[in-house]
């Protein structure tokens, strides 16, 4: 019984396969597995954006989004209809083959990572051997896309809002990868289902995470930092600024190619949640031993839907950067410190069992974050604003 | 024709189209676009010869791929860098522009 | 210690989150259309016309004299003056406007009208649900709709109001001080020597 | 051959002729991505799975980006009013055409002695690591190298003139 319900998804896709001719099962099994991610992860992304709207009314003291159905659950659907049925204006200046590929291609790149995301015990679409290099692949052209929406719609605060998106999202890239390094490096594989089978055991019950080991917090902290970034997300969400940049990059888009995007936004920040969560959080291994009989995806969707939560908590705490501190702080601050983390990994792996490897790991760490943090703070790299002429 | 020969036939094929861009482009970025095609021409004979040599279990021609791709983009960081500098310095990326040897 | 003011920032706003469920006087907003916060004496946002008694176009305490129309900035004022007199409350024959519009899409509610009118005739209103599917006609006020009774005046400014009354019953007082003294003047000028003819009263 | 091949033909050699022909510059960047896109799918084609990321992640996510950010730097999507090509345009074209001729000749020549279809090659990540780590551990060395070289060089070369005014 805990068997089959831990396994509903794939007997289910087994028993559809099985209607069908053993020659095209294979190829069934693939579009269902396809099917799937598109309708499921949309309607997360619609229920997301009303939880969020409502978070945020919370952290304000506000009830948030109530008129639309009961609490305002309907709230997406009038969005979506909305969104809809509105004009699409394209700018008569704009590059309109560019304009129109923009939103697609970025949509279309994001749900490619979603394919080799194990979301449960056997529930990957495509278990690739070189898993996470095709996940950062796939992120980083969405990059591109970006920028074609910012040059195409030939508008000053687009072609801004792009170049500061691309200028950020290549300067957070290199501390995301580098802090997943450090998982492949002790986990020995790309692969994300090998990754989730390397933290899937317990010792008195308690799992071994990645995130319960020094350098798994740091490269956790690290990589959630520049996973904000790289969704351009508050309070890195300067491509967007409304206050000095209209909208950023997709000021020029209405109607459908505008949900578009922010279904990409949305998808974009599911997916690096889904891959934290894989890379430090165990995936959908449970928290605790005894809690093993809930389905596996069940763990993997909440942990997905935690990270959000966090997303959406900090959106709504932590006010934007301005752009030299975002740079001084991907490059001086995020950056050396998942260096270090990688040494520390290392040292990890060949300090063997035992107490010391703890103490070691966390001093180093706790010294480089404290060091890097003070001597980045004195030189004013980063922390509070200094005005020039006023006080 | 055998698989190999038509994927040299299209590496070849893309490595005059880079050649020619190369060659006949005034613009310098589109000179190095141009370079940028050849050399990955070059990286697709390398990957065919891999996958249809005697030995593709050696991986001879994948980490040559591999080593080309970092050499190339290491080559198109300092070559956009020259020619932001040269921008900089000529205002124009022009290379018709440029036939002095004095800056 | 680094990253500390994030930590209380978070924890700022989570106490937040988790309050606003427990105790609803954390939440500052009202569900608008069934609740409502009763508006501030102070609020203003477009003129409307006075009237005393019960009738609104005979008590309309406004006598077209014009000064709140070449007064107001936006120019969003049309009057038109009539050519008879009608007598007002107090049974004085006046001007009255034949038409008086405002037109409140182009009003910006500086109440430099209510500063200059010199007989406490044109006064801020609280109304604010004006909102019309005719975006011409249907915020074109004629004078009618502008009028509005010295009960709601008072209702809605009530402090206001009772100075302007006390303003309107000191002026008053004065007129009629001014014209029972000349009357009296006149009388006894009258009593001394009734040969003169009288001389004007006010 | 199959037909995935002639498709992925197709979109790169249109992706890599529209790259230099195009008047636009940023819509020869652009182009030229669709190219090395069909380029990394041509790797996958040939089971270099590696490849074929490392093609995507490297040249989709770090060269066109640098390029479009060139372009951009240099107000180079202006299309000049004297022509995109230069003056010597038939010269290179000529070239170009004679290379290719050479080059296709040659392929043509040794068909007959070039390898069929030979088994899939099956090459884990694992190996690809090993063997960059053991045999291949000096060349690693050697283009670690060369890229902090590049990286400081790109960086004091773009940056030189600006310092200097300062």
């Amino acid at each position: 019984m805990i068997e089959t319900l831990d396994q509903i998804f794939v007997l289910l896709q087994h028993w559809l396969m099985g209607l069908l001719p053993a020659g095209l099962q294979p190829a069934a099994g693939v579009v269902l597995g396809v099917v799937a991610i598109v309708c499921l992860f949309p309607a997360l992304f619609a229920l997301t954006t009303v939880f969020e709207r409502k978070g945020l009314a919370r952290i304000q003291n506000r009830i948030g989004p109530n008129r639309v159905g009961p609490l305002g659950i309907l709230q997406p659907i009038a969005d979506g209809i909305k969104s809809l049925t509105k004009e699409d204006i394209v700018p008569l200046s704009a590059d309109a083959a560019v304009h129109f590929l923009a939103p697609l291609l970025m949509v279309v790149m994001v749900f490619m990572g979603f394919a080799v995301l194990p979301m449960g015990r056997n529930m990957v679409l495509v278990d690739m051997d070189a898993g996470l290099l095709f996940f950062f692949a796939m992120g980083a052209s969405t990059e591109l896309s970006v920028f074609m929406a910012g040059w195409s719609s030939r508008n000053k605060y687009s072609l801004l809002g792009a170049m500061r998106a691309v200028a950020q999202m290549i300067s957070y890239e290199v501390p995301l990868l580098m802090s997943s390094v450090a998982v492949v490096m002790i986990a020995g594989s790309l692969s994300l289902t090998k990754i989730v089978d390397a933290q899937n055991h317990y010792t008195w019950g308690l799992p071994h995470w990645y995130i319960f080991t020094p350098w798994g917090l740091a490269g956790f902290l690290t990589f959630a930092v520049a996973a904000t970034a790289e969704t351009n997300r508050s309070p890195f969400d300067l491509p967007e600024g409304e206050s000095e940049l209209v909208a950023g990059y997709h000021t020029e888009y209405s109607g459908f190619k505008f949900a578009l995007f922010f279904l990409g936004e949305y998808l974009a920040m599911f997916s690096i949640s889904g891959l934290g969560t894989t890379l430090f959080l165990g995936g959908w291994s449970a928290p605790f031993s005894f809690l093993g009989w809930v389905p596996s995806w069940f763990w993997f969707f909440s942990k997905m839907m935690l990270s959000i939560f966090v997303f959406i908590w900090m959106r709504g705490t932590l006010p934007r950067l301005r752009q030299d501190q975002l740079m001084n702080f991907a490059w001086k601050f995020v950056l050396p410190l998942t260096l270090v983390n990688l040494m520390i990994a290392v040292l990890w792996r060949f300090l063997g069992e035992g107490w010391q490897r703890w103490v070691f790991c966390s001093a180093i760490l706790l010294f480089a974050y404290a060091g890097m943090g003070l001597a980045g703070m004195r030189r004013g790299h980063f922390g509070p604003r200094r005005y020039r002429y006023a006080e | 024709m055998t698989p190999l020969a038509s994927y040299l036939i299209v590496a070849a094929l893309l490595f005059s189209i880079g050649l020619a861009g190369a060659l006949t482009r005034r613009n310098a970025i589109l000179v190095l676009i141009g370079i940028e095609l050849m050399l990955n021409a070059a990286n697709l004979n390398l990957i065919a010869f891999w996958r249809y040599g005697p030995h593709p279990e050696a991986l001879t021609g994948m980490m040559f791929a591999i080593f080309s791709i970092a050499v190339a983009a290491a080559e198109a960081a300092v070559g956009l860098g020259l020619v932001i500098s040269i921008h900089r310095h000529a205002h124009t990326t022009d290379l018709d522009a440029m036939n002095r040897m004095k800056g | 210690m680094l990253g500390e003011g994030i930590l209380k920032g978070l924890s700022e706003t989570i106490k937040n989150f988790a309050g606003s469920f427990v105790s609803a006087e954390r939440l500052t907003t009202v569900q608008y259309p069934e609740q409502r916060i009763a508006p501030i004496e102070a609020t203003r946002d477009f003129p409307f016309l006075v009237y005393d008694g019960a009738d609104w176009e005979a008590g309309m305490r406004c006598v077209a004299c014009q000064i709140c129309e070449k007064e107001c900035p936006p120019k969003c004022i049309y009057i038109v003056k009539s050519t008879d007199k009608k007598p007002d409350a107090v049974g004085k024959p006046q001007f009255y406007p034949a038409r008086f519009d405002i037109d409140i899409s182009v009003c910006m509610s500086c109440q430099i009208c209510v500063e200059v009118c010199p007989f406490e005739a044109i006064k801020m209103d609280t109304e604010f649900e004006l909102s019309t599917t005719d975006r011409f006609g249907g915020l074109l006020l004629d004078r009618k709709q502008l009028a509005k009774s010295d009960e709601y005046y008072h209702r809605i400014h009530p402090t206001e109001a009772d100075e302007v009354d006390a303003c309107l019953a000191h002026g008053k007082a004065k007129t009629d001080a001014k014209t029972t003294a000349a009357a009296i003047a006149s009388a006894v000028r009258g009593a001394e020597t009734p040969a003169r003819p009288v001389e004007g009263g006010v | 051959m199959s037909i995935a091949f002639y498709l992925i033909a197709a979109l790169t050699v249109a992706g890599g002729l529209a790259a230099v022909l195009l008047k636009n510059t940023v819509h020869c960047a652009l182009a030229l991505t669709v190219a090395f896109a069909g380029l990394a799918l041509f790797f996958l084609q040939l089971d270099a799975q590696f490849a074929g990321f490392a093609q995507i992640l490297v040249y989709i996510g770090a060269v066109a980006i640098l390029v479009v950010f060139a372009i951009l730097l240099t107000r180079g999507s202006e299309t000049p009013k004297d022509g995109v090509f230069s003056r010597n345009w038939l010269a290179g074209l000529v070239i170009a055409a004679g290379v290719f001729a050479v080059l296709g000749w040659a392929v043509l020549q040794s068909v007959s002695v070039l390898p069929h279809e030979t088994a899939a090659p099956t090459v884990t990540v694992l190996q690809i690591g090993n063997a960059l780590m053991r045999r291949y551990v000096l060349p690693l060395e050697i283009v670690a190298l060369l890229l902090t070289a590049a990286l400081i060089g790109a960086v004091i070369v773009a940056m030189h003139e600006k310092e200097g005014a300062r």
